[in-house]
């Protein structure tokens, strides 16, 4: 066991923070809030290219390629410990990426948008009545001839409404769980806006399907299962222009079926989590320092050194548990899935509690637009809902340490 | 010992409740954007007062607007509960009440205003420096001649943007606390607005006094200690059209010197809490009965239909922990 | 950064255990009744010596010499977890290591019974009116020709009234903290029981010094400046039956004046903790899965998997950062202080928390002496106490983090 | 609504405190050691009656010993606050007032005992296999000519090692819910001791049925149904010298089932909470006023002195919460 950090990922995190504390820092107030048009969210997603967030790689979820998974963990800390806002819809733009996996022709069509960076993804689960509960899902996929006809309603859905395409989970004629890619300028859709608490430059909305007409080739469990009996998966990656073991690792992603990236997702607003209590932390601490009442800094207050060190104990013990995490999913040890759910319940509100702390060390300051406090409480907030709220994790985490589900 | 609520109790809530649900539900979503204009907070104020909240009596400042105090609490209550912006802006407005007892000058310019509930009052006590350390205020009233220059900056002031008066807490020649009343277009001042995580529709913000000019005669000290040494205390509050008791009750107040009303208010934040947590968990309990997941229920038959939770106001009396009390 | 206990660490605490849950674990219900009596505790420390617990190396409170830190951290996890009376009063009896340490003639009187691991030691401490606040001492010790008249009290002091000899903390004629070493046959003191909540066999007393005489070359601050400057220390650590390096090893507790043992003490508790966190954990886990209420076992409910998730959630953050903590204090880093004092004051309340949830999971079974939970419950909530109440721990560790104490 | 307590209340908490620190609390260290013995425990109750706790009324076990529930709050504050192993072992033998419903043979037999607070009552309930799931029950009383014959064990029953009368819940041939009395004297049964964290001085155990015989007539449901069918409840209640009202109040009561009584034991958990909450608070507050760390005080002029708060018993009134309520 090591709890050291290389040099290497000590250089990271400090060339990440530079970077973020010059070029997106002095942008937040401005730009969280409103939702970023399709045009913004582009441009910010080539600006955070160089520090390794955001690129157009579907295996992004996972953390960049070749790349050791606690690095990762530390860009993402970092990234959305600046601003969420940025952070979450750079990275569920990243639903895009499934396009290299598309037909020749979806290829053709988008394939050098995708390259370009300029390809906004969204990923469509949660239906109005369907939220926790998948199975209750309505939004179905007819086959009709070569095309299927998609009709219902997807919600909460994050760059719903700037997307250019989809990734949806619905289901087919048959009752069963299946995923389509839908391409927005061959298979149109409306969507609708969303108005929230938290994440306030992340799009969110609705996605209505109204017999939209998709080719039956973007299924993509089919292009799956064909890809794999095709004998000659590495040349076929090559060919769209993905590293060779992509198979490999996507088989790790989905090893439990179309929810397995949900692991990923998971530990990812874990990894959220302690970058943001992190900053707030750190940024209860210079206050108390300097913040002076009866004479002397609230920091030699015995009620603020109370808040303070929870405030390190609780982000310190958290980040160590999502390292802990995160190199199971990419080992894939058998409790990675266990731990993820445990990560994203604990971890979020976790850090809902310690932003909170963090802005009372800050006094009314705290409740101001003028600093970020109030930005960290909201958008903490807002992550014990996301991909599974904080109870349903914990009903997984609980199914996976006691073999029994509580579900229902 | 009783806890119970008297059927007149009752009947208030219900009153209370229902005029909250048609008259002031249906503006929040879009009031609750920006802060109150001046203007606007005096409509809304005028709206609330026949139902027991807002008026202008100083002792509005207590909760104490009905004679009985759990009555006041229920009032409180549900307005809190219903739009907190709103509530707390109206609540902290009356701060201006305290015309009443100013100076003739100060009552012919203002008096008409302050009965029409058309006067906007704010309470300076807040400093960049000096938040729960009052003894740090630099903010200081030194005397010249029949004024004071009036010289630092408040901060965190509710309808500081809007007011017409500031009760001003602030330290004078001698570095002793003093109240000063002080008129905004007599004694012209500059004021910005705050922007922050809740409270949206409450206007908040920092009031700047640079070499502010305020008659001597609006020392709230003095005020009260002339009409004391007068002798004719109740012709004086009977002059002023003020309720012969009124001296006793301001007693209670402010026995513990001149931040005594922060037991009010802070109370008062009590009833904010208990009356947002009682809509907070009526909603809760709402959508815990409609929301389906994992079966339980027939879900087919639930297409398309729009969840009632959705178009409920969230004071559905189906399930109100304020009248199962 | 890795998260992997080695082969060895691993076969390490399962061999601990299976050797625990034999030799140990079914006579716990008889001993744990009653303090233990000198020899049954001198039994006990050579039961448990081929675990590698309780030798009487005096660098025992900072684990196994030439052992890694973590896996003293997992010996230690393991011993505490299973029965915190034999582990504390072994570990505490270990200040009789301090002997090696003394006078020819001391180590000439005591020295074999104490290579037997017959020699009980014990450390003066905290007075009744002297807790947290050390400089609040009112026991003396005043030189009078060759020896030192001491007169005082030292309360909550573990193996007091079993104790051979003393660690003594106390002031001199100048009003400083000294340390001196006292062997109860050549310098008499009176003891007296106290009875308490938990660590029922550990026994607790207090020291009575009335007059207590004590050789002047007992002073073991005085000890240790001879021996550093006498330029052949290691020879003289040889001499003594003690490692050449013990002098720098002794440096790294020492660093921070003659309280700085207590990080060590502090991060034991910290394993201690984690290690009765997992052990309540496994039973509650064990106990949800067999018991069945209205048909089906208590696994499969959700207010259960509530506390169980959360028990697993607080066990394994805990115990991740308990050992980093072991290594920054093996290390030396600089936080040492720090993180030792975050683990002490938040892990034990942690375990509070965690062992009430093990209990409740029990129903009344939690509450029967029958089954350890009761015990756990007792022993975890006595942590939040000794060396340092949670409430000093957290301002300890606030002066690291602020800058600023908040002591007074 | 009105939180005062009235005069006689304050006199009660008061009287009630006196009595438990004179009476009780020097006995607590020693008597809290092990669980007690029979007598023990009758000779404690005897103590108590006078004070308004554990009388052998069988409305004891809804916390009514008072007419006014407020004061019986009090009470029950106060006693389980200062002994919570003796007031549980008190209020939970209340169970053997039932035998005031019984037969004429178990009257003739017990009544004297049962009046003079000498009879030990028990309720079992629990099962090893049937804890919140009652229904999971296996004790079967199956009818047998005019006696059932009990088979099964009982678990975690307060007073079981020491009870002269259990008030069993078990089924019937029938798998039906049944209530019934049992005389250790008359139907012996086994007992046994679990040794437990807390409650020290009530003794808790198991109680075992081995082909156990008990007079039809002991079917609590049985003598209720009997008692209303007879049409002559007044004069029945009288013979047993009960209060006329007593069926309407055991109404109360049992109104929700069997289980219903259930309410009242949670209810008196709450006292306990409250009880034991209060004075473990007067105890911290006497001791930080007290305890000197970092200086603060000269420490020089304590040199030696014993602290108060180590001689203190735990009611010391200098600071109660209780009182300043």
């Amino acid at each position: 066991m090591d709890f050291e950090y290389t040099e290497e990922q000590k250089m990271v995190r400090r060339n990440v923070r530079a970077f973020l504390d010059k070029e997106v820092e002095p942008h937040i107030k401005e730009f969280d809030k409103q939702p970023f048009t399709h045009d913004q969210l582009v441009e910010w997603r080539r600006k955070l290219e160089p520090i390794g967030f955001g690129a157009m790689d579907f295996t992004a979820m996972a953390g960049q390629q070749g790349v050791d998974p606690i690095t990762n963990a530390i860009v993402g800390e970092e990234v959305f410990g600046c601003w969420v806002g940025v952070a979450a819809a750079i990275g569920l733009a990243g639903a895009a990426s499934m396009v290299a996996f598309g037909s020749d022709k979806m290829r053709a069509r988008l394939g050098d948008r995708f390259k370009a960076g300029e390809l906004i993804g969204c990923g469509g689960l949660t239906e109005p009545n369907a939220g926790s509960d998948n199975r209750a899902m309505t939004t179905r996929a007819v086959l009709n001839g070569d095309h299927y006809v998609i009709n219902g309603t997807k919600t909460w859905v994050s760059n719903a409404q700037i997307s250019d395409m989809v990734m949806l989970l619905c289901k087919d004629e048959n009752d069963q769980l299946t995923q389509i890619l839908i391409d927005k300028e061959e298979s149109p859709y409306e969507t609708g806006v969303l108005h929230k608490l938290g994440w306030r430059a992340c799009p969110i909305g609705e996605l209505y399907f109204d017999n939209c007409r998709v080719p039956k080739e973007n299924n993509l469990m089919n292009i799956f299962s064909e890809l794999m009996s095709s004998g000659n998966v590495e040349q076929d990656m090559v060919k769209r222009g993905l590293p060779p073991d992509t198979m490999t690792r996507m088989g790790h992603m989905f090893a439990r079926g179309p929810l397995g990236l949900l692991a990923y997702a998971r530990t990812g607003i874990g990894q959220a989590g302690v970058g943001i209590s992190s900053r707030a932390t750190e940024a209860a601490i210079s206050y108390a320092k300097e913040r002076v009442q009866f004479g002397r800094p609230i920091a030699s207050r015995q009620l603020i050194q109370n808040m303070i060190t929870e405030m390190v104990f609780i982000t310190e013990s958290c980040r160590l548990l999502v390292y802990r995490t995160v190199i199971a999913l990419d080992k894939a040890t058998p409790d990675f899935r266990m731990l993820s759910s445990l990560v994203k319940a604990y971890v979020a509100e976790a850090t809902v509690n310690v932003t909170s702390m963090a802005l009372q060390v800050h006094g009314a300051n705290g409740l101001s637009e003028d600093l970020p406090l109030e930005r960290y409480f909201r958008d903490a907030r807002t992550f014990t809902i996301p991909d599974g709220t904080t109870e349903i994790n914990k009903l997984v985490a609980g199914k996976e340490l006691l073999g029994v589900s509580a579900y229902v | 010992m009783d806890f119970e609520y008297t059927e007149e109790q009752k009947m208030v809530r219900r009153s209370v409740r229902e005029f909250l649900d048609k008259e002031v539900e249906p503006a929040i979503k879009e009031g609750d954007k920006r802060a109150f204009t001046h203007d606007e907070l005096v409509d809304w104020r005028k709206k609330l007062i026949p139902i027991g909240f807002g008026s202008q009596d100083f002792t509005s400042m207590a909760g104490h607007e009905d004679s009985d105090p759990i009555t006041s609490a229920i009032i409180y209550e549900e307005v809190f509960g219903c739009w907190g912006g709103l509530a707390a802006a109206i609540y902290l407005a009356g701060a201006a009440s305290l015309v009443a007892f100013g100076s003739d000058n100060l009552r012919a310019r203002l008096g008409d205003h302050l009965r029409s509930g058309g006067l906007i009052g704010c309470g300076a006590l807040t400093e960049p420096g000096a938040g729960s350390d009052n003894r740090a205020m630099t903010t200081k009233a030194v005397l010249n001649g029949d004024h004071y220059i009036i010289n630092g900056t408040k901060t965190w002031v509710s309808n500081a943007p809007i007011a017409d008066v500031v009760m001003l807490l602030c330290k004078d020649d001698n570095d002793q606390f003093t109240q000063i009343l002080v008129d905004r277009e007599e004694s012209p001042f500059e004021t910005s607005e705050l922007h922050k995580l809740g409270w949206r529709a409450c206007p908040i913000g920092e009031v700047y006094f640079d070499n502010c000019r305020v008659p001597k005669e609006n020392n709230v000290f003095l005020m009260f200690s002339e009409m004391m040494a007068s002798g004719q205390v109740e012709q004086e509050l009977e002059k002023r059209g003020l309720p012969k008791d009124t001296l006793t009750r301001m007693g209670e107040m402010f026995a513990r010197g001149p931040l005594g009303a922060l037991s009010y208010a802070r109370t008062t934040i009590g009833h904010f809490g208990v009356g947002i947590s009682s809509r907070a968990t009526d909603a809760a309990i709402s959508y815990a009965k409609e929301r389906v997941q994992f079966g339980q229920k027939d879900l087919s038959s639930r297409g398309g239909r729009r969840p009632t939770w959705r178009s409920q106001t969230p004071g559905d009396k189906r399930a109100s922990l304020a009248w199962t009390n």
